[in-house]
């Protein structure tokens, strides 16, 4: 029951912001960039500001619609190109072992050892702020626990009956981690694929807080949030939206994650939350 | 030890809530052990033997409850007792054993305090009293170096061992029955061997009565005075130990023990094709209706096929649940 | 009102999540200048209500040589924090390690105009030529050029060091200095606690006992620590300053001071539209830098006629900003050859007050007359490399355009190299000639009607989009007085004056 | 034991090592440079002459050399932007990174793990949905968001705690950074919590735990706790890492002297060797704290041996 | 039914020979890793020779943890040896050079326990027949549909099945499945490791009689490992039985069963409980060694009733294979031979 709640809540919320930001152009009322007027600085939400405006008297409820795609395409993308490098690593030190994976699991450790927020503001500050930036920096920083999963999962399903049948049939060793170890780890990986999603877009939101997030004036909901901050008693508007934005729709990412966990992943429920 | 039993199980129904309804994982269960007695439930996997088992002790837990039915232990019903009175009986009165050594005992606690927990819980004893009566138990169960190997991690010891710690829980109180679920399944031949006569030689010298339960019907026929086979969720034959091997009575029976290979048969009879029981194990939500052996069973006439079969008491003792056993 | 004296100051650091350092030599930071004035002294000091240099070590200069030599009476009654007394040694010592080549002290570029010290910095010299002891307590100096010593020896990087204590390596954890408040604790990242020095030359000065200065960077933080009343003054934002002038409670916190800054778009002349001067004044026709201002800076800020700020003292009261005017703007545009407008890239900051919201504003006004812009955002630091390099179409910055208007001029000079500050690599004849003369000029009154007429081609060439000068907005407690309007910075409080009476809540 | 200590602080030498590269590289192509940042002084000699006093005109591989060489003597080298040596700036913001990581983690753990024990022991029920909508949430907000709502409520309205500053660095400073810092992990291990003990329940121990006769309370104390802890150690291990990254904005947010201000500080002035050794330092952290977790696992998991 | 291998293969060319093992050991070195100290070594085969002859069905027991599962892996090239030769077919084991393998596949194959874990979820059963096919080199659809239809009949299952997943069979089916996997490349050795420990006690007879059935109708030689004596005993022309990574006991089925000779084939044997007698069971001393630190001498001496010094101190003996094919590693096997035939009533526990 409570599954299924996870699930419906948890897709719903993610399937809202997609949705969202697919249909960004039809739902905006005015172009969240160019349609700054300011004439209409900071009027608070009411029927024709749905949001309220920014201080540049921009439709924030136009924004936040549009800051969807910036902050989803920052959590889906980086989240991919994580999910891609932790994969291939993590499958082929586990399947093929030896010194190979000696020198992923160093890499892995190595990762690991640096917090991932400090990494990718490194990388940041070397690459200049911006959306390609951004893919890059937390694309590169949050692989190690794909790869370790994916790792595990090799390393067990190795010896599973249907691997070594597949080995002693004469396969290729691509094909057997492609055929035969690829779509039996999948479960855990599109969890934690899921929750990492998640916290690619607070990851964003922290690094324009910080002062390196994405490129405006493209609106993303952390950079909205963080330039907001300072009007929070006075205009609290202004990052009310944003805020809420990020909570719901990482929320919906976590709670979807944890009913895909059910689903997916029965047997490691306490490897990870 | 005068007409009460000690153990009486009548017309158990066991209950699993599957999240869409209510089905009978077991049902129709009735049998009766006496004091001392050893007495063996055999059958194929998932056809109910475990879930009876913890019921008996109570242990069953959600999606699994009893769904009907009456448990007495010593003439009292216990099925309803409090929680309280059952965990007194339980471990007590009534003590179980389980499959799975390894994972039976807690991984991060030494051997012996599992043991000693017996003695602080049920007879009231001092932590330090009850670590030496768990030295004592584990020389019971013939555990050399008993007071070294109670500090000992369920790790560091081997399969037998852990079985034989185990049985020293078990029997730590003097209980009055054991219930053995599979006790040796995970263990080699030489190492059933040792455990099983371990087990046999101490329920006797405590007037314990076993209730073993397993699968191979040649181990509890050969362990057990009367034996009881299980099929889908009932119980279809009961009878002496002997009795069942020699000229079972239910298709079912029958099919188990000719269509194993018994060692020494080649040698004497020469290979000859196994006789086969047809189809597979019906799945516990799709029961066949009427005799749930009848898909199977070569002898099945429309009757088996419409109505359950009713349990035939036998003269000669145990029962028989097949409309055509002779 | 009679000052109070004791109680505790609590000042804050607004620009950075930490000082940069306590060797304030090494260290140009508005942020490091807070602390360093009320531990340190230098041969002048900033005084806001005359908003010019004045002496402060020293207690006369006597001007000979054709203005080029400058002798300097010191006071006597300086005493270092270590109790031992400043002398003329100290002033030469400290000169001299400022010019120490291998360290690049930023303070370099002021005692440079002492003769003799750019050979010490290139280690052709041990000792500036021009620094002479006469006595103990008097000082000869020869400048290279005709400049006012005051614009160059009053700020925190001239700063006179104890010559004996200063050379320790030790000195960077505890410094010692002249100021009126001697250092106790440095907590690196969050704050610097003074107290009172005893000896301080002014009599009954200083009259808190205590100051300590918190690192707050952030604004959010700030604004909370100031209405919990944690901190007795808060650097405030446009956003902020809206807020805090409609509370009833905080509008008589708010103390604000146009300060010497000039913020522009700088446009690079070898960027083909932009060598038009007609392209350059149409873009300060076509944005409404009023309503930027009004609504964005939330008046925030003084409207720009040219580059000297309203507190320089060549400022010319009769100069009229740009209007806004599309029409004229697409006119001039399409006289300049490019009728349907082009596009360019702007790199700018992330700068609240004149980074990339102003420009977001600007770019949707640009666009109505057909010009387009491309957003490049860089951090501050890269800012700075970028504008003195070269390399950019277009930028937006904010300049330091005081206190000295000769030097504040001087950056439009087609001599002063472009990393110096001529960002934009400007050049005019007619400009240079008025500036030089500027420079000759003896009189006062002259030098400035000179200046005036310089700044006012500035405006007809528009090298830059005009936008503002700063309007620096503080917000001080009630119970703190003696605050002074700094137009350098109006951070930089000389703490001797400042007061706190009993309804302080710090003790 | 020992040389099992040994072993492992012999394999975090690559790891370091890997740490000073990787940094190295990385800040070797960066544009705008330390001198840039430091001075707009107008003399590019001077500008030449400082980038050589700091050593920045030599090939990275040289400067890279030179500062592996420096750091075997445990020299972290000096900072380009204060002149000080790395090494006393790192120690002086060490002591209150480690207080706000500690008390951070000391929250998570006191509130969070109990939350998942109470959650689990009626899963589905009223406090377990509650406790999880809870840990949920806390793992879904943006952390500075957090950060300013806590100042707000309990520095302004409700005026019990200081809002900002490590002050004289009494406790009273340290609460709301720290809680701050400590929701997610909390929200974290309250999950983790729940889940493994929820997953302990069904082990076959816990069954032989009941067949003994015991109470649920005793069967959790005696027998879920010492296993649900060693599977929360593990996270907790992990989370010490994360929290040292989050612990740069929550420094930024309130003031807060530690190392995380320090490096945003460095990085975004490039000040190489700051950052350099405040990385190391992060790092090296890190892996003492998960040192001394394989040694608490040896501890509290007897299946766990050091040769 | 007829009895076609009950003869023992004496006098048969040595062609014949379709498999050979010689000495070969697989040990495997543990700890090392990130805890722990020096590498200990877990010698899990030590020594071990065998040999199966055409159509021939050899089965290997002996105790979990005997090494049997690990020769078998050797012998499919899944393991490397650390020492010895495994010569199959003519051709030499190596492991994971991949040109090799595909030959070794056509060759051996092997059957697993456990029928769930055996089988991609993740894939038809099409899929897991027609995979193997396609890479060696079988293009042809018709020739691939045709080649799975007709296995998956082999073994008892209609073609139209094929197009489901694992999970929609039950356990005795997915045994079938797996069965037909191993047959789909018309391999000459199959390696059965324990086919019917995991299965149904009802489903058991299905399986070892397809198993029987397609041994002489496909003229396949079996490596027959099990737990269940019986089960060796019923399909098996010869018996080897392994303890702790060495051949003890080698020979004819009927040698093995009626006169075994080393004490641990006997405590083996004695050990299965009778159902028609209700008597207690022959018991061994104590439980298997630990394989890392196995006992000096002859490793079952310490559970061995008829151990003396020289088995404590000696290890047993070289594998000498006596006239009848029939071969023990002991010290006193012929001793105690002797003895019991006297006595009698050996299986009776003392
Ligand atoms: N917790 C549970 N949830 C759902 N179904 C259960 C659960 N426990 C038991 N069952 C079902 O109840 C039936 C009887 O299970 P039980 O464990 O008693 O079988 P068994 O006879 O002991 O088999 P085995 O030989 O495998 O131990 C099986 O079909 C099983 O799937
Ligand atoms: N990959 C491995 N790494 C380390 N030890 C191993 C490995 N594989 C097997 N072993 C060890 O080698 C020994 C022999 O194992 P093997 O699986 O061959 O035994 P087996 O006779 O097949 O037992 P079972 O009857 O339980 O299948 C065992 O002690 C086992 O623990
Ligand atoms: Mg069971
Ligand atoms: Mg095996």
């Amino acid at each position: 029951m409570k599954l299924r709640a996870n699930l419906v809540i948890g897709g719903s919320l993610f399937a809202l912001a997609i949705l969202v930001g697919l249909l960004a152009p039809w739902l905006a009322h005015t172009d969240p960039v160019m349609d700054a007027n300011l004439m209409n600085a900071e009027e608070p939400p009411s029927w024709t500001w749905w949001f309220g405006t920014d201080d540049q008297g921009r439709d924030i409820y136009s924004r936040v619609v549009y800051g969807a795609r910036v902050s989803l395409t920052v959590g889906i993308i980086s989240q991919l190109i994580n999910s891609v490098i932790g994969v291939a690593l993590g499958l082929s030190a586990g399947y093929f072992g030896g010194w190979w994976d000696d020198v992923v699991n160093a890499l892995t450790n190595l990762m690991l050892a640096i917090p991932s927020l400090i990494f990718a503001l490194a990388i940041m500050a070397v690459l200049g702020p911006g959306l390609t930036s951004l893919l890059i920096a937390l694309g590169l920083t949050n692989w190690s626990f794909t790869c370790r999963i994916a790792r595990a999962s090799a390393l067990s399903l190795r010896s599973q009956g249907y691997v070594q049948a597949a080995t002693v049939l004469g396969y290729g060793d691509l094909r057997i981690m492609i055929t035969q170890l690829l779509p039996n780890m999948l479960g855990p990986l599109i969890v934690i694929g899921t929750l990492g999603m998640g916290s690619a877009v607070l990851s964003e939101a922290a690094l324009s807080f910080l002062g390196l997030g994405v490129r405006p004036p493209f609106p993303s909901w952390g950079s909205m949030l963080s330039e907001a901050r300072e009007q929070i008693t006075t205009a609290p508007w202004l990052s009310i939206f944003p805020g809420l934005a990020i909570f719901l729709t990482v929320l919906g990412l976590n709670l979807l994650g944890d009913g895909l966990r059910d689903i997916l992943d029965p047997q490691s429920r306490s490897r990870r939350t | 030890m005068t007409g009460t039993p000690l153990l009486e199980v009548e017309d158990l129904k066991l209950d699993l809530d599957t999240g869409s309804g209510r089905v009978a994982a077991a049902e129709g269960v009735s049998f009766r052990i006496d004091r001392g007695e050893t007495f063996g439930l055999v059958g194929e996997s998932g056809c109910g033997k475990s879930i009876t088992a913890l019921a008996l002790i109570g242990l069953l837990r959600h999606p699994l409850s009893i769904g009907g039915g009456v448990i007495r232990f010593e003439g009292r019903e216990i099925q309803h007792l409090s929680a309280a009175r059952q965990r007194d009986l339980r471990g007590n009165r009534i003590a179980m054993i389980f499959q799975e050594p390894m994972t039976a005992l807690n991984p991060v606690s030494p051997v012996g305090r599992q043991i000693a927990e017996m003695f602080v819980l049920h007879k009231g004893k001092s932590w330090r009293e009850a670590d030496r009566l768990a030295v004592e138990a584990l020389a019971n169960v013939r555990v050399p170096a008993p007071e070294r190997r109670v500090k000992d991690y369920p790790h560091q010891l081997s399969g037998g061992m852990r079985q034989r710690v185990m049985i020293a829980i078990a029997l730590a109180c003097g209980p009055d029955l054991l219930i053995a679920d599979e006790p040796t399944t995970a263990l080699d031949v030489t190492v059933q061997a040792e455990i099983i006569e371990l087990m046999r030689n101490l329920c006797a010298e405590r007037g314990t009565a076993i209730l073993m339960i397993s699968h191979d019907l040649g181990l509890v026929a050969n362990v057990c005075r009367r034996v009881a086979v299980m099929y889908a969720g009932r119980i279809v034959e009961e009878r002496g130990s002997a009795d069942i091997f020699r000229a079972p009575l239910h298709p079912y029976t029958q099919g188990l023990v000719a269509s194993l290979p018994r060692l020494g048969s080649r040698a004497a009879l020469g290979r000859a094709r196994l006789q086969e029981i047809a189809g597979v194990v019906p799945a516990i939500t799709h029961f066949p209706d009427g005799c749930r052996f009848n898909p199977r069973c070569a002898q099945a006439t429309e009757i088996c096929r419409t109505a359950a079969p009713d349990v035939d008491l036998l003269e000669a003792g145990g029962l028989v649940r097949c409309h055509h056993h002779a | 009102q009679t000052p109070r004296k004791g109680g505790t100051i609590r000042m804050t650091a607004p620009y950075g999540s930490s000082f940069t350092s306590l060797d304030i030599h090494t260290t140009q930071r508005a942020q490091d200048e807070i602390y360093a004035k009320a531990l340190h002294r230098s041969l002048y000091i900033w005084n806001s209500a005359e908003g010019k240099p004045v002496l402060e070590l020293a207690k006369e200069d006597v001007v000979s040589g054709g203005g080029l030599v400058h002798t300097f009476k010191l006071r006597d009654d300086a005493y270092f924090h270590n109790g031992r007394k400043m002398t003329a040694d100290d002033v030469i010592w400290s000169y001299n390690r400022i010019m120490d080549g291998t360290k690049a002290f930023p303070g370099a570029r002021f005692v440079r105009v002492i003769e003799g010290a750019a050979a010490v910095e290139k280690g052709q010299a041990k000792e500036i030529s021009g620094l002479k002891k006469i006595d103990d307590f008097t000082i000869e100096m020869k400048l290279t050029e005709k400049v006012d010593p005051g614009f160059y020896f009053f700020t925190a990087l001239t700063s006179i060091y104890p010559a004996d204590e200063g050379a320790k390596e030790s000195f960077i954890q505890h410094p010692i200095g002249l100021g009126p408040f001697k250092f106790v604790e440095h907590v690196p990242g969050s704050r610097i606690v003074l107290e009172r020095w005893d000896r301080f030359y002014k009599p009954g000065k200083p009259y808190a006992d205590k100051v300590i200065v918190s690192i707050m960077a952030e604004a959010a933080a700030r604004d909370v620590a100031f209405r919990n009343k944690e901190i007795d003054t808060s650097v405030l934002g446009p956003a902020q300053y809206v807020a805090y002038q409609s509370d009833a409670a905080l509008k008589g916190t708010i103390v604000e001071v146009a300060e010497v800054f000039t913020r522009y778009m700088g446009m690079n002349p070898s960027f083909k539209p932009f060598s038009d001067k007609r392209v350059r004044q149409a873009i300060n026709y076509a944005i409404d830098t009023d309503l930027i201002i009004n609504k964005l800076v939330k008046g925030k800020a003084y409207r720009a006629t040219s580059w000297l700020p309203l507190t320089s003292p060549a400022y010319d009261k009769a100069m009229k900003p740009y209007a806004y005017d599309p029409a004229k703007a697409k006119q001039l545009l399409a006289e300049a050859g490019y009728p349907s407008g082009f596009e360019f890239e702007w790199t700018t900051s992330q700068n609240e007050s004149w980074g990339l919201p102003i420009v977001s504003a600007v770019i949707a006004m640009l666009d109505k007359v057909g010009i387009k812009v491309k957003v490049k955002q860089v951090e501050t630091a890269v800012l700075a490399e970028v504008v003195r390099s070269g390399d950019y179409q277009a930028f937006i910055y904010s300049q330091a355009s005081g206190p000295d208007p000769l030097a504040a001029l001087k950056c439009f000079h087609s001599a002063t190299p472009q990393p110096a500050c001529n960002y934009m690599t400007y050049k005019n004849a007619d400009f240079d000639k008025i500036v030089d003369q500027a420079g000759q000029a003896d009189d006062g009154a002259k030098r400035i009607e000179l200046l005036q007429k310089a700044n006012a081609l500035l405006y007809d060439e528009a090298p830059v989009w005009f936008f503002n000068y700063n309007k620096a907005v503080m917000a001080v407690q009630p119970w703190l007085k003696g605050i002074q309007l700094n137009a350098t910075e109006l951070t930089h409080q000389n703490v001797e004056d400042l007061w706190v009476d009993e309804t302080s809540p710090a003790k | 034991m020992l040389s099992f200590l040994f072993r492992r602080l012999l394999q975090t030498i690559p790891t370091v090592l890997a740490v000073v590269l990787l940094v190295f590289v990385l800040f070797s192509v960066v544009p705008g440079s330390i001198v840039s940042s430091m001075s707009d002084d107008s003399d590019p000699q001077v500008e030449l002459r400082m980038k050589k006093q700091l050593g920045l005109d030599d090939p990275v591989y040289v400067r890279f050399g030179a500062y592996i060489a420096k750091l075997a003597t445990g020299d972290f080298g000096t900072s380009f932007r204060t002149r000080e040596p790395v090494t006393t700036m790192i120690a002086k913001r060490a002591w209150p990174t480690l207080q706000l990581v500690f008390a951070a983690m000391a929250f998570a753990v006191v509130v969070g793990v109990p939350l998942g024990f109470i959650a689990a022991l009626k899963p589905g029920g009223i406090v377990d949905t509650l406790a999880m909508v809870v840990a949920v949430s806390g793992l879904s907000i943006a952390k500075f968001w957090l950060g300013l709502v806590l100042m707000y409520l309990f520095a302004l309205k409700l005026g019990w705690l200081p809002s900002f500053g490590y002050g004289d660095g009494g406790l009273k400073y340290l609460l709301l950074p720290a809680v701050t810092l400590g929701v997610s992990p909390m929200a974290l291990f309250a999950r983790t919590t729940r889940a493994a003990v929820l997953e302990i329940m069904t082990a076959d121990f816990v069954r032989t735990a009941r067949s003994k006769g015991m109470s649920e309370t005793r069967v959790v104390k005696w027998h879920v706790m010492r296993n649900a802890l060693v599977i929360i150690l593990t996270t907790v291990g992990l989370q010490f890492g994360a929290l040292m990254g989050q612990a740069v904005v929550v420094e930024k947010l309130f003031s807060w002297p530690g190392i995380g201000s320090l490096l945003v500080d460095s990085v975004l002035q490039r000040d190489i060797p700051a950052v350099q050794g405040s990385i190391l330092v992060v790092v090296l952290a890190f892996l003492a704290i998960n040192l001394l977790i394989d040694v608490l696992y040896g501890v509290i998991d007897p299946r766990i041996r050091y040769a | 039914m007829h009895e076609p291998h009950d003869m023992p293969g004496e006098g048969r060319p040595d062609d014949d020979l379709i498999l050979s093992v010689r000495d070969l050991a697989v040990h495997f070195p543990l700890g090392g890793g990130l805890l722990g100290g020096g590498k200990r070594l877990l010698r899990a085969v030590d020594g071990v020779d065998l040999s199966l002859k055409r159509g021939e069905c050899l089965g290997l027991v002996g105790e979990s943890g005997s090494g049997k599962s690990t020769v078998a892996l050797s012998i499919l090239g899944l393991l490397a040896p650390t020492r010895g030769r495994i010569t199959v077919d003519g051709q030499v084991v190596t492991s994971r050079q991949s040109g090799d393998r595909k030959a070794l596949a056509r060759t051996v194959q092997i059957v697993f326990q456990d029928p769930y874990a055996s089988l991609n979820p993740r894939q038809t059963v099409r899929r897991t027949l027609e995979d193997p096919l396609r890479v060696h080199g079988v293009t042809a659809k018709s020739e691939i549909a045709d080649r799975v239809a007709a296995m998956l009949r082999h073994v008892g299952l209609r073609p139209e099945q094929a197009d489901r997943y694992p999970h929609e069979f039950s356990g005795g089916q997915r045994q079938r499945i797996g069965i037909a996997r191993a047959l789909i490349l018309n391999p000459k050795i199959v390696i059965c490791d324990e086919p019917v420990s995991a299965l149904d006690v009802s489903i058991r007879a299905q399986i070892i009689n397809l198993l029987l059935e397609l041994k002489d109708t496909l003229g396949l030689s079996y490596i027959m490992i099990s737990h269940d004596l019986g089960v060796v005993e019923h399909m098996s022309d010869r018996v080897a039985v392994m303890y702790l990574g060495r051949i003890v006991e080698n020979g004819d089925w009927r040698e093995i069963f009626e006169r075994p000779a080393h004490p641990y084939t006997r405590a083996l044997i004695a050990a299965i409980p009778d159902p028609l007698h209700h008597a207690p069971l022959a018991t061994t001393g104590g439980d298997l060694p630990n394989p890392l630190n196995p006992p000096n001498g002859c490793a079952f001496s310490p559970r061995c009733r008829f151990t003396v010094d020289v088995c404590r101190s000696e290890p047993g003996p070289v594998l000498e294979t006596r006239a009848d094919g029939h071969a023990v590693r002991c010290w006193r096997s012929e001793e105690i031979a002797g003895r019991l035939a006297a006595a009698a009533d050996w299986d009776v526990n003392s």
